[in-house]
């Protein structure tokens, strides 16, 4: 079908694809990002009618249908001129990249899609994760940062999806990256090196195999306090909550204390800006990240 | 008392014993000290009186030891060594010596493992057989006439 | 009174880890004329080498024990160094304290104490060594390649090429070998035919080669530069000056298209007189006198073929005239040629995959059914099979009904690697020709498939592995991990009872037609012809070379080398760079006029007169001698009449071995470097 | 027993290697997609033998299997594999085809049913809204007091919605349901 090609505003505004997580049990996550945007006077103009990418539970079981979802988003993004469009859930962006890449490599598909989700969509349309975006506004936020987070010790956890699949998402190192260190030291944080960066945490089996996420994420959290990290750095939803949320289970069950707070980039970004705690949603955790004086 | 060490002489031919012998070294397998090889060309050179000289001279035990029949380097050297050894066996208990003091045996250059295993055996039947004395009497006396 | 110089060699901790090197030199020290002991890191280093040098200078040394590893490995470089030093080479010795000391004997003490005893020994030998200089024997430039697959005739190219004569010895009727069976050669899929047969004919019409087809080497004398050799060209019954090749003889015979022919496997039929194949090379018939009905004929009446009046159809239809090509007279002739070097390019036979038969090395495999169904064929019938001049055409079609089988399994390590079975070594060439098998398979039959059994790929070398690869992943050759234990006849069908070792599960299939691909293993009459050369063959009679690493190409005796499969299982570009690289050593051989041999050969004494010598002409020697190298001396007075007739000995021929000097009754010859006094020495100090 | 000679085989592996766009011979059987796998304690086949089961086309093996369930879509294998072969998406393929034969492991039941309430979630409202799905999911799962005290909690912090939010497109995302739903 041929669909009404409405003329794009021309804007330099950055698209927001936040996800549900962010807008429910993650809103932390929004918060923050949306706070360190607006001190850094970025504007972020969310997608409008954006719905859910289908998260495993679309692409494990029908991949049509997580690519659709996804090209929807991607659709609506176009539609509204947003080329470039922060997603800071890694699984979001994974999907919105991959139904990019496939509609891009075969046009039956491309069209088959396009009817399914009943528009249609031109591409150029690039999802950037939350370490892009700190990443190519590193300037902006040196200039502004005094003390920053004064060596606070993080160890910066990516998990699986940030640089996972390599082909698809293109970001950083695959075995070992290096970018969130990056921004963490802009933040005159101190990263501390572990092993466990890109180990998975049971990502979305929270709900339906909390054992697998008591067993993997047990591992992550302490070879990052084996490193000597206060906090643990995340940029995934569904990372923060495994940590998070199951750290006292963790504790419980293996008979070990953690006290580990897990916190977001955007949240770290906030903090070292001088942003005032609440406005990041840092009472938020399971685990509360103390205050830190001079 | 320590336990007896016997002194075993082994006459061998270069082509195919002591080629054996130099496998068991380099596959590294461990074998009884006592021998003493004495290396020549082919067992066609060995004199028999060789086997009775090293008896003299101490050996508790000789092992005499070439090519398997019919792959002698020099094609017959080895057949003539085992025809002068069954005359020679005979010999043997008339110069006072137990023909089990003496050891005849093919080892091939692929045999070190045969070469290892065969040393220990000759060392356990000398060890068994107890120190060879007769001759040392022969050489007192040689030894005493050489000083006067 | 001598002066000798004792050196004991560490080698790095091979010996210093068991064996107490300085305190061996200080007891050395101690021993009978020595003058110099001391050890050292790595004698046979540079600077090692010179410590020795100049320590022979510096204590004018009349005798050198350097105390090592094996002479095997070094005496060489330690003679070398002594000459140079002005020390004659043969004053210079070895006591191997390693490979017979410091690696066999943990204990440190024993170790010791055994070293000091072997340098006692050699230290007491060499005493009594004299200087010796080398023998200057001529070379006859002639080669002799045995054997005319792909190994020989590279070999007698290269050769020829050169510039030297080559004499080219065949068993069968026509040059080339397995190669001439192949269809097409991994990885490349080149025809195996077209690049083999041009080399055959430069071969047999080469102006430096002679060939002798339908030939045998009866005996092999003589030593490096000097051999001489016995060949038995067998009765072909056909006069190949006069035959043209027409071929006229080979329609003629009654038996024509009724005898399995050996080339195609027993897939293909001949006659009685037959060539062959289409590219033989020399394109002319033999007789095969087991088979034809005229020789069996006589054989039965007892009278000589050629009073027979049975068929001879074959001369009949020979349309040369007056005197035919066929000669049924004609009887084995065996010629003899002088040759400098031998190069054994004999090559291997296939097991058939079948029972064993009479006089197999190893146990065969019953439970392929190789002999029991024609469905189940191995490698080399299926390269029949698959080759364009094959008896199909090239059509992959199965003996039984000549139908096109929809599904074939390849069963890889038939025999090898099955210990049980006699074989324990890989085959090297059977994971890629079977690759290749299930490639043309699925090229010739596009709705077959194609379903391998293996225990491991094994595809090291250019482009192999990826071959393989593409056999899996274009061809859709599948691949399952793991033996097959037994095939057994369902129907029209052959049950394949197997294993998945990676699923752990049995599997069944159910084939029109399996293909075994077999072990390579050496020739039946290996012993026996590595027996005529003296060279030695292991425990699978494969030829041995005369180190695995460093002389791959050398036989055990000098001026005899190896090429091609005769050595080891190979496949062709090894066996060609084998080949290739033992002409290089006969050309080596060939580029002096003569070669200097170690004196270390017997001597018959002289003596003073009235004497002459102590020998006593009994000439037991000569009949000792392996070599044939005593002969008659008379010895004559002024006059000129003969006082007596002693033995002497041809050093150009003697190879050393010493039989003589113990079958002396006079003692009257000496071994140079082995005399009786050398060796009581050496006793003496036990 | 495993028979060869069957066409049923051969079709499976066709199918699935169809919908992954890749030959399942390609993997040869390394296992080094089963060396770094996270989840591999708890699989009934290692991943190595999923795809050994594909290669042979073994169907019911295959579908079966706990494993393709507890796959955690972590990426790994994928990421470090040789031969390039997606054993990622091999598992979505897999997975997929288990529903649709009704074959899928009654071990795995949980993660099933969690992903059914995720998805009607998202039918219905183009976006999830936990309280709904989880509350399905437990009804489903039977996991009623699973997470009762961190559910509170959340709540307290205004982290889960007491009302669903549907967007305006949700008639669109229905339909993109049902065209994607149907064979």
């Amino acid at each position: 079908m041929t669909l009404p090609n409405q003329t794009p505003r021309s804007t330099c505004t950055l698209g927001y694809y936040p996800g549900c997580a962010l807008h429910g049990t993650s809103k932390e996550y929004d918060i923050s990002v949306r706070a360190v945007a607006a001190e850094l006077g970025q504007e972020l103009r969310e997608i409008e009618d954006w719905n859910c990418c289908g998260a495993s539970a679309g692409h494990s079981t029908n991949r049509k249908l997580a690519a659709c979802l996804s090209l929807r988003n991607l659709a609506l993004a176009r539609q509204q001129n947003l080329k470039t469009v922060l997603t800071p859930c890694p699984l979001c962006s994974k999907q919105l990249l991959s139904a990019a890449a496939e509609v891009a490599a075969n046009p039956q598909v491309r069209s088959e899609a396009e009817q399914t989700i009943e528009m249609s969509f031109g591409g150029g349309v690039r999802a950037i994760n939350y370490i892009q975006y700190c990443t190519d506004s590193l300037d902006a936020i040196s200039s502004r940062i005094g003390e920053g987070l004064r060596g606070l010790k993080a160890a910066c956890y990516y998990g699986c999806l940030l640089t996972r699949p390599p082909k698809v998402v293109q970001f950083d190192d695959a075995e070992h990256p290096t970018s969130m260190e990056n921004v963490v030291r802009a933040l005159k944080g101190e990263p501390v090196e572990f092993s466990c960066k890109t180990d998975c945490c049971g990502g979305g089996f929270t709900q339906s195999h909390p054992e697998a996420v008591l067993r993997l994420s047990r591992k992550i959290l302490e070879n990052a306090k084996a490193a000597g990290a206060e906090v643990i750095a995340v940029a995934c939803p569904m990372c923060q909550v495994n940590l998070d949320m199951r750290q006292a289970a963790i504790e419980k069950r293996y008979g070990i204390s953690l006290g580990l707070p897990i916190v977001y980039l955007s949240q770290l970004a906030g903090l070292a800006l001088g942003i005032d705690r609440k406005k990041l949603g840092l009472g938020l955790h399971f685990v509360s990240m103390p205050e830190r004086g001079a | 008392m320590a336990e007896f060490e016997p002194k075993i002489a082994a006459f061998v031919c270069t082509w195919c014993t002591y080629a054996g012998a130099d496998l068991a070294g380099t596959s590294r397998l461990q074998y009884a000290s006592n021998v003493r090889v004495i290396k020549l060309p082919c067992t066609g050179r060995i004199d028999f009186h060789f086997i009775i000289k090293a008896f003299e001279r101490g050996a508790d035990a000789v092992l005499v030891s070439g090519c398997h029949p019919g792959d002698c380097h020099y094609t017959a050297g080895n057949y003539h060594a085992r025809r002068r050894w069954t005359v020679f066996r005979k010999l043997l208990e008339f110069a006072g010596i137990e023909p089990d003091r003496v050891t005849f045996a093919w080892v091939s250059a692929a045999e070190g493992a045969k070469w290892a295993s065969l040393v220990n055996e000759v060392t356990e039947k000398a060890r068994k057989l107890g120190p060879f004395t007769r001759y040392q009497r022969l050489n007192e006396i040689a030894e005493g006439e050489a000083e006067r | 009174m001598s002066r000798i110089g004792v050196f004991i060699c560490h080698c790095g901790e091979n010996i210093a880890a068991t064996v107490d090197c300085p305190r061996v030199a200080r007891e050395a020290a101690s021993m009978p004329g020595v003058v110099h002991s001391v050890d050292y890191e790595y004698l046979c280093s540079d600077p090692g080498q010179s410590l020795i040098k100049d320590a022979i200078r510096e204590h004018r040394l009349s005798g050198v024990v350097v105390a090592s590893c094996s002479p095997r490995m070094h005496e060489t470089t330690f003679r070398r160094a002594a000459a140079e030093a002005g020390l004659n080479p043969f004053r210079c010795e070895m006591a191997n304290i390693r490979e017979q000391c410091s690696w066999v004997h943990a204990d440190r003490e024993q170790a010791t104490r055994k070293a000091v005893d072997l340098i006692r020994m050699m230290v007491h030998k060499v005493a009594r060594n004299e200087s010796l200089c080398p023998i200057k024997v001529p070379v006859n430039k002639t080669a002799l390649v045995v054997g005319g697959g792909i190994a020989g005739i590279q070999a007698a190219l290269d050769i020829a090429n050169a510039g030297h004569r080559v004499i080219l010895v065949e068993r069968e009727p026509s040059i080339g070998g397995h190669m001439a069976q192949l269809s097409e050669t991994f990885p490349t899929l080149d025809c195996s035919q077209c690049i083999l047969t041009p080399r055959m004919v430069e071969a047999a019409s080469h102006p430096n080669i002679t060939l002798h087809v339908y030939s045998e080497i009866e005996s092999l004398t003589g030593f490096i530069g000097n051999f001489e050799v016995k060949i038995r060209n067998k009765a072909k019954s056909v006069d190949l000056g006069l035959c043209t090749g027409c071929g006229a003889c080979t329609l003629a015979c009654p038996l024509a298209g009724r005898i399995g022919n050996e080339f195609d496997r027993g897939l293909g039929k001949r006659g009685a007189v037959y060539i062959p194949f289409p590219q033989a090379v020399p394109h002319k018939p033999v007789i095969d006198r087991a088979k034809c009905l005229r020789f069996q004929a006589a054989q039965k009446k007892g009278i000589p073929v050629q009073d027979c009046s049975v068929c001879g159809k074959c001369a009949d239809a020979c349309p040369i005239a007056p005197r035919k090509a066929i000669d049924f007279s004609q009887e084995d002739v065996i010629i003899t040629e002088k040759v400098g070097a031998v190069v054994i390019a004999t090559g291997y036979e296939l097991y058939t995959g079948g029972r064993p038969r009479p006089g197999d090395r190893y146990a065969g495999c019953g439970e392929y059914g190789y002999d029991d169904y024609p469905d189940v064929i191995n490698g080399m019938q299926f390269e029949r099979l698959a080759s364009a001049s094959g008896p199909t055409q090239g059509r992959i079609l199965r003996p039984s009904d000549g139908l096109e089988p929809q599904t074939v399994v390849f069963v890889k390590c038939v025999g090898s690697r099955d210990n049980a079975k006699g074989f324990t070594y890989c085959s090297k060439v059977c994971c890629m020709y079977t690759a290749k098998h299930a490639m043309l398979y699925r090229h010739k039959v596009h709705a077959g498939r194609a379903i391998v059994f293996y225990m491991d790929v094994r595809s090291p070398g250019k482009g192999f592995d990826e071959f393989v690869r593409r056999a899996i992943e274009d061809d859709d050759a599948c691949y399952i991990r793991g033996r097959v234990s037994k095939i057994t006849r369902e129907g029209g069908k052959l049950l394949v009872q197997g294993a998945d070792t990676l699923s752990g599960e049995q599997v069944e299939v159910m084939a029109d037609m399996v293909v075994l691909a077999t072990a390579m293993t050496a020739r039946h009459d290996a012993d026996e012809l590595a027996r005529k050369f003296r060279a030695a063959y292991d425990k699978d009679c494969w030829l041995t070379e005369a180190h695995p690493k460093l002389r791959p190409v050398e036989s055990a005796t000098a001026g005899v080398f190896l090429a091609g499969a005769c050595q080891g299982p190979k496949d062709i570009p090894d066996s060609v760079a084998q080949a290739s690289a033992a002409a290089g050593k006969v050309l080596v051989l060939f580029s002096s006029d003569e070669l200097q041999r170690e004196p270390l050969v017997a001597r018959v004494n002289r003596t003073a007169p009235p004497q002459y010598s102590t020998c006593t002409g009994c000439f037991a020697c000569k009949a000792a001698c392996p070599a044939g190298a005593i002969e008659v001396e008379d010895i004559t007075d002024k006059a000129g009449n003969t006082v007596k007739s002693v033995a002497r000995v041809n050093e150009g021929v003697c190879q050393g071995c010493g039989t003589c000097v113990a079958a002396c009754r006079s003692g009257s010859i000496e071994l140079c470097g082995f005399t009786d006094e050398q060796v009581f020495a050496q006793i003496d100090a036990l | 027993m495993l028979t060869l000679h069957d066409t049923t085989a051969a079709e499976f592996r066709a199918a699935v290697e169809a919908s992954l766009g890749q030959k399942a011979a390609l993997c040869y059987q390394c296992g080094k997609c089963t060396a770094g796998c996270p989840m591999a304690w708890d699989m009934d086949l290692s991943p190595n033998q999923v795809v050994h089961a594909v290669q042979l086309g073994m169907r019911e093996k295959a579908l079966r299997c706990k494993s393709i369930w507890v796959c955690a879509s972590c990426e790994t294998c994928s990421t470090r594999c040789p031969k390039d072969f997606d054993l990622a998406r091999t598992m979505d393929v897999l997975r997929q085809m288990s529903l649709e034969a009704k074959m899928a492991c009654p071990e795995a039941h949980d993660i099933i049913d969690f992903h059914r309430s995720f998805l009607n979630s998202i039918r219905r409202h183009g976006r999830t809204h936990e309280p709904e799905f989880i509350a399905e999911y437990k009804l489903r799962s039977l996991h009623f007091f699973q997470d009762a005290w961190n559910a509170v909690w959340m709540a307290l912090r205004g982290k889960i919605n007491p009302l669903p939010r549907s967007i305006s497109g949700k008639a669109a995302i229905r339909r993109i349901f049902d065209r994607c739903r149907e064979r």
